[in-house]
């Protein structure tokens, strides 16, 4: 937990706000100059620009500047069928594409009404988990990277390829997952898959906590990271804050918690929240996030029920291969499916699952047709990214660096 | 050590008469081999093919077996630019700035569905693939492609550095092809 | 006091009145209704001060194009979320698509600022009193609002698909 | 001077040279492959076998990529800025004594290319140089992102180079005199600087990475920030002169931390090797020898910490940094140095009586 | 051999010396700054005095050109410094009349100076090596010496000082 | 923070400490292209058209595939079988050209799950491959058609 007393001191926060108040008085300084961070430096990932004015190595504005990759998704996803909307999912936060793949299931579930047994909720809830785990094995990877040690990254990128491994065996894709279907899952899991996932369970907790010997007492790292790009509780409510970064504010809002979804009403786990709302509390509470994670997949592996992996509705939900080569009924279901016609009833869901980066919500208008009528996503990135400004000023541009990684603003999810 | 080299094709060397002490080849092959074992990549990352590379890089794949491990995120200094990722008409000037700031000799790889065709995104926002804005010397499909397949990609360019004459931005062909493209 | 819709929505007919709260409705559990775009922003910042309600989270707003109703051509729909009483409800306003004037939000949430941005750039409505209501995801020249349903997925006007094969 | 001294010392000279240079060039195979190492890769294996041919693929790449000087720059400072950073690196190596001497018939052959008496002096003021290469690099390029990287490596290397000087004071306490041919010799056996200093080793190591621009103190280039800092805008060899010079530098470094607090070619027993000869020409040959071998290895030993340094540790903030460096290094090195002149005086009055 | 050097030395120093004053670019007259440092280090040597160079080069060429540099780079960011100065007739008289005054003493000056010639045979050529001076600093010049390094202690200390402020601490 | 944590060099020590251990350990690398890493069963790779047990294509070009691809790669255009083709088409129906432009593919295996006779899969053996020209992309029958003779071997 991060508010327990290993945390670093109070008084350097204050110090750096002290600091960061005293730098800001000069501000009629005029001798600003204008430093173009983006939209191709290596520090910002993905694609978005800042251009900053800076005192020396003070950052005294910031005007960030987005849509470098926008690529329409909510365009998009009204011109097509509901199953393929999927794949677009995918590709918003690729860090973490389960996630936004079931995500997107359970809205269309909810407005279908389709009740999904305990096994297939069992099984999205592992792969969630383990979009989790590798949205923050990234996120705190890079954090280190950009902090210099590049090290770590590496160590954690090889667990990251067996969280692969398992979403291979799953669904045939490492990345951009197309994970499940409306109605459940598209095939059970594999002994193999079960397999990988136990060596996983074991595997992964000695890795993951020699990264943090690397990390998260290094004194250097410390400094990097305490006090910087903080924000209040308030601010963070007023800009929407969700996920780690509102949690690492002390807010305790979990949408897993709040709305259970998926049975996660099933499992036994704490919401590490931080206290101070800067990079070194985003930092322990994405590790300890992870930990959490970990224990929710061992109690998710261990209690997995016997039981079908898909719901019972062959209106929405594809009929098995072997039936459609056979069976007249199944053939018709698979073409009136796979040509989009399913009865989608009219009316408008709202669903939210708690994505690698916070709510990730899906409000899905329909009237009746074979497209969603209209389809918001509400992108935690989105929001996020624009509070950095009032993050960052003030600080140096080492700073501000280190807190666009810490927040992961991924550029995909950000400009849709 | 030695066993962890007994299954590597090395860099083979140049074609030309060996004899005692004697070996020549031209000049052109010495530095093309050089070259294709030397190709600091840009990545120009910009969504789900960005975290592709990362994996090429990371100790799975490790492109640094060919020598390319070092990104220059100073377009100056690198070799390929890999485009990784969406490029909306937004984002097209600035690949094209990069590519012009780069500094001969330089490659192109488009990797992924989305950096060579648009992809899935077939949409009013988004360029429907980089050749369109830069000269593209490899393509390589996927959504994401397998870090596998963006190796292949850095070989299919090694293929071309080691056979392209070094006066390659000389030739009114290469003027020609940039000429197309309005690049100066 | 245990949030239920019914309350809720008791509470604000009581305060705005029948003829400003209407069309309420609840399609998923969460509560939908329709204000006037001269109350949206008192009835948020109702909804925000309230003791009981404590309504102070904006999840999202999405733009929504109906061309077929005629005069309310254009929804905005408000997402707020209670975090003390995890009680969510939804609001919409209708405006024509003629004039797609609606007050501000960033007074109350700053993450409505570029969240009405977004809204501009893709449906066109104007907010007034934004700080900085310019194109966000699109390019500035962009002369149309792509989200509007009268417009294609592509742009016509271009002239960089050649993949002559392919589209239904 | 004879002149058969005259050529020996104009053939060492370029061998030092030689030899400094083809260290740097594997070093950046070293770096390659011992980061990879410690990532869990194999690194550069294909050009050559084991991948040994890479730098000589760099460099050939280097050389024959295309001259960029940007269209604002100052192209005659453009191009005087890496040639002043090789040029300041390759100079520094010549004070160092590599070994002890040799003894060919009557002549004996001192391994050092010039044993100057403020020999200590002559690599601190050279290496305090190599700052301008960045900065005159960093400057033309009219680059912000260049600029900063040179501001950093500007005030970077001031701020270190006071703690260097001042740890470096202690050492000459114990010693008495600036050559390093002295300072060498006084560290037979096994009687190292190092047990003498052990805190004044430690300021002089940390000031070392941050005069070669090493992680942690990468701040003039890093990646992160900087894109590059200084050599951002630079391309083909003049980019392969500055990191060429870098590691020159560290080797450089390594050097002077080996003679200064290792006791440079001195070994354990070396006393006892040297008197089991009979000959006592050969006996001194053959502990020269080892000594010299001593000396690499020692040089290898801590270019492998630097680098193992490198992809192990963050990096600072700038202006942790310049804290670090005035707040603690500089009060360190100045307590060192009263530590150390109370052991002197408190060993004098004992063993004096 | 020794006298061609110190001509060579001389005349360099004068035309680096010359080019600092008319070069238009600040940052070139510091780089011939530092170049007429390092012809004066190169007499340093020729006169045997080799602590003195190398400090020359360490505390002037090291620190405090990188200092002017620094602070030069800072206001010349983008900025064309050249063709700022302004050059009206008054400024030009006032160069003239400086530089003639100044031409006048250095005649005055030099018009009397008769050139020692030092005798070999007393001279000690070891008289610019370290342990002479450091004899000289410790014997004749000890309370100079001293007072000039507690000056630079407490210089030291203040500079650490202020460091420390900028942390928002408080200090004292 | 601890005294220990304050003087840096202990957590320095230790984040050394797990570096060497690494530095010796063994090598997580599969060396590509010499050495290929196992890949799932179900991995979505290369299309291929697959015949059946007789050698017949499968494919009836019902067009499901193309109308499931969210990336608009599939086209095809189908035509009548005629006598005497019984052994090369099996049903009726078949494909005359079937192209995949696999630029804009994004193997998501929607047209592997639409299609009713099982006639188009992702194949986990084998990649699309990196190439020189844009062209060489568009992937018609003669390479997505399965070779004959595999069928009977596999």
């Amino acid at each position: 937990m991060a508010t327990d007393n290993k945390t670093a001191d109070t008084d350097q926060l204050q110090e750096f706000r002290d600091n960061r108040d005293l730098k800001l008085q000069d501000k009629k300084n005029e001798n600003l100059t204008t430093l173009n961070l983006g939209p191709t430096h290596p520090a910002t990932h993905g694609i978005f620009q800042n251009i900053l004015q800076m005192d020396g190595e003070v950052i005294m504005d910031a005007v960030p500047t987005i849509g470098y990759i926008h690529r329409a998704f909510e365009k998009i996803a009204e011109r097509r069928p509901f199953y393929q909307i999927t794949p677009l999912t995918d590709r918003m936060n690729y860090c973490s594409s389960p996630i936004n793949n079931m995500g997107y299931h359970m809205t269309v579930e909810k407005l279908l009404g389709i009740e999904i047994p305990k096994r297939a909720q069992y099984i999205r809830v592992i792969m969630m988990e383990l979009a989790r785990i590798s949205d923050h094995l990234i996120c705190n990877s890079i954090l280190g990277v950009d902090s210099g040690a590049f090290t770590g990254f590496l160590y954690v990128m090889q667990e990251r390829e067996h969280i692969y491994d398992i979403y291979e065996e799953v669904c045939g894709a490492r990345l951009t997952t197309n994970m499940g279907r409306i109605g459940g899952m598209e095939r059970d899991l594999s002994p193999k898959a079960l397999h990988l996932i136990g060596e996983f369970l074991k595997r992964f907790p000695k890795v993951w906590a020699e990264f943090e010997k690397m990390l998260t007492r290094n004194r250097i790292f410390i400094d990097r990271t305490v006090g910087v790009g903080a924000i209040t509780a308030e601010r963070a409510l007023s800009y929407s804050f969700t996920g780690p970064n509102l949690r690492a504010t002390g807010v305790d809002y979990d949408v897993r918690v709040m709305n259970p979804y998926s049975s996660y009403g099933d499992f036994e786990f704490e919401i590490p929240v931080g206290a101070k709302g800067d990079t070194y509390d985003r930092y322990l509470v994405r590790n300890e996030e992870v930990w959490q994670s970990l224990k929710i997949i061992e109690q998710a592996y261990k209690n997995l029920p016997e039981g079908s992996y898909h719901a019972d509705a062959p209106h929405y939900y594809l009929p098995p291969k072997q039936e459609v080569y056979t069976s007249m009924e199944a053939l018709i279901y698979h073409f009136k499916i796979v040509m989009g016609e399913i009865d989608a009833p009219k009316g408008e869901v709202y669903h939210s699952v708690e994505g690698g980066n916070g709510e990730l919500g899906f409000y899905l208008v329909s009237d009746g047709g074979r497209t969603p009528y209209r389809l918001h996503f509400r992108r935690p990135c989105f929001i996020y990214y624009q509070a950095y400004t009032e993050m960052i000023v003030g600080g140096q541009l080492a700073d501000a660096i280190l807190t666009l990684s810490s927040l992961n603003v991924i550029a995909g999810e950000l400009d849709a | 050590m030695s066993d962890l080299n007994k299954d590597i094709n090395m860099a083979e060397a140049p074609e030309g008469h060996s004899g005692a002490g004697f070996f020549a080849t031209s000049f052109e092959k010495v530095i093309g081999l050089a070259r294709a074992n030397s190709l600091w990549p840009l990545p120009f990352a910009t969504s789900c093919c960005g975290i592709e590379f990362m994996a090429t890089m990371g100790a799975t794949y490790d492109i640094s077996r060919f020598g390319s491990e070092r990104p220059s995120f100073s377009p100056r200094q690198a070799d390929i630019l890999l485009v990784m990722g969406t490029i909306a008409k937004k984002m097209g000037p600035v690949v094209k700035q990069v590519y012009e700031q780069m500094a001969e000799p330089r490659w192109v790889v488009a990797v992924g569905a989305c950096a060579t065709s648009g992809g899935i995104f077939d949409s009013y926002s988004v360029l429907q693939g980089i050749d369109r804005v830069v000269p593209v010397d490899v393509y390589v499909p996927g959504c994401p492609p397998r870090p596998e397949q963006i190796l292949d990609g850095l070989m299919r360019v090694q293929d071309l550095a080691k056979n392209e004459s070094l006066r390659r931005r000389n030739s009114p062909e290469y003027q020609a092809l940039l000429a197309s493209y309005n690049i100066k | 006091m245990e949030l239920t819709n019914e309350n809720v929505l008791g509470k604000l007919i009581a305060q705005f009145g029948e003829e400003n709260i209407f069309d309420a409705y609840d399609p998923d559990g969460i509560m939908t209704l329709t204000t006037t775009r001269e109350n949206i922003i008192a009835l948020i910042q109702y909804l925000y001060d309230d003791k009981d309600l404590q309504v102070q989270f904006l999840t999202t707003m999405a733009g929504i194009h109906f061309p077929d109703h005629k005069g309310r051509e254009l929804c905005m729909m408000y997402q707020l979320h209670s975090l003390r009483h995890n009680y969510r409800l939804r609001i919409k306003v209708f405006v024509p698509a003629e004039d797609p004037v609606l007050p501000t939000l960033t007074n109350i949430y700053a993450a409505a600022n570029w969240m009405e941005r977004e809204a501009y750039d893709f449906y066109g409505f104007i907010f007034t009193g934004h700080p900085n209501l310019i194109r966000i995801l699109n390019i500035e020249e962009m002369e149309y609002h792509p989200m509007l349903k009268q417009y294609p997925l592509e742009d016509q006007t271009r002239e960089d698909k050649i993949d002559t094969y392919f589209g239904r | 001077m004879d002149s058969v001294l005259l050529i020996y010392k104009g053939i060492y000279i370029l061998a030092i040279f030689g030899i400094s240079l083809l260290i740097a060039t594997y070093s950046t195979y070293f770096e390659r492959k011992i980061a990879a190492f410690i990532q869990d890769r194999v690194g550069p294996n294909r050009a050559g076998p084991m991948g040994l041919l890479q730098p000589l693929a760099d460099a050939g790449k280097l050389f024959f990529k295309e001259e960029f000087i940007p269209a604002k720059a100052n192209k005659m400072l453009f191009i005087l800025g890496p040639g002043i950073a090789m040029l300041v690196a390759a100079m520094s190596s010549a004070v160092i004594p590599f070994g002890d001497t040799l003894i060919i018939g009557e002549t004996s052959f001192d391994l050092i290319a010039i044993d100057v008496n403020i020999g200590i002096l002559y690599i601190f003021g050279v290496v305090s140089l190599g700052v301008y290469g960045l900065m005159i690099g960093g400057w033309a390029s009219n680059n912000k992102f260049s600029l900063l990287g040179a501001i950093r490596a500007a005030s970077q290397n001031i701020s270190y180079e006071l703690a260097m000087g001042l740890s470096l004071i202690a050492v000459l306490m114990l010693s008495g005199s600036l050559s390093l041919k002295v300072i060498a010799e006084q560290q037979t056996g096994f009687n190292w600087n190092i047990w003498y200093q052990p805190l004044g080793f430690l300021i002089f190591l940390i000031c070392a990475f941050a005069e070669t621009n090493r992680t942690p103190f990468d701040l003039p280039e890093s990646e992160a920030e900087l894109i590059g800092g200084y050599h951002t805008e630079y391309s083909s060899m003049k980019l392969g002169m500055y990191l060429f010079a870098e590691y020159i530098n560290i080797f450089v470094v390594s050097a002077v931390m080996s003679t200064l607090y290792f006791g440079a070619y001195n070994f354990p027993f070396m006393e006892n090797l040297r008197n089991a000869f009979d000959d006592p020409v050969l006996g001194n040959n053959v502990v020269t020898i080892i000594g010299v071998a001593v000396m690499f290895a020692k040089i290898f030993a801590f270019i492998f910490f630097f680098m193992w340094v490198r992809w192990t540790l963050p990096r600072f903030r700038y202006d942790q940094l310049m804290k670090l460096g005035w707040n603690i290094l500089i009060p360190l090195a100045i307590l060192n140095i009263l530590l150390t002149g109370g052991g002197i005086l408190l060993y004098e009055y004992f063993t004096n009586g | 051999m020794t006298e061609s050097l110190f001509f060579f030395f001389a005349s360099l120093t004068l035309l680096c010396a010359i080019m600092v004053v008319i070069s238009k670019n600040p940052v070139f007259s510091v780089i011939f700054l530092i170049l007429t440092f390092f012809t004066i280090s190169a007499h340093y040597i020729l006169l045997n005095a080799q602590f003195l160079a190398a400090v020359n080069i360490i505390v002037y060429a090291g620190a405090i050109m990188v200092l002017f540099l620094f602070v030069l780079m800072f206001i010349n960011t983008g900025k064309n410094v050249e063709g700022t100065l302004k050059r009206n007739v008054l400024v030009k008289i006032a160069g003239t009349v400086a530089g003639g005054l100044l031409f006048t003493v250095v005649v005055a000056a030099l018009k009397d100076v008769t050139l020692g010639n030092p005798d070999p045979a007393t001279y000690d050529s070891q008289v610019g090596m370290v342990e002479n001076l450091g004899k000289v600093l410790f014997t004749k010049y000890m309370l100079p010496f001293q007072l000039v390094a507690v000056l630079f202690l407490v210089s030291m200390v203040g500079a650490v000082m202020i460091g420390k402020r900028e942390t928002g601490e408080q200090n004292f | 923070m601890t005294l220990s944590e304050r003087m840096y060099l202990p957590a320095i020590a230790q984040g050394l400490g797990i570096t060497i251990k690494h530095f010796f350990k063994k090598k997580a690398t599969i060396n590509y292209p010499e050495e290929t890493r196992q890949r799932s069963d179900i991995w979505r790779g290369l299309h291929v058209l697959k015949r059946d047990e007789n050698g017949a294509e499968r494919c009836t070009a019902c067009g499901l595939c193309a109308v499931a691809c969210p990336a608009e790669a599939i086209t095809m255009t189908a035509g009548e079988r005629k006598k005497g083709e019984e052994h090369l088409y099996r049903e009726e129906k078949y494909a005359v050209t079937y192209e995949v432009n696999m630029l804009r593919c994004i193997f998501c295996g929607l047209c592997e799950e639409a299609c009713p006779k099982a006639a188009i899969f992702l194949q986990d053996d084998k990649l699309a491959p990196a190439r020189y020209e844009r062209d060489e992309f568009i992937y018609g029958k003669d390479r997505l058609v399965e070779p004959l003779k595999t069928t009977e071997t596999k």
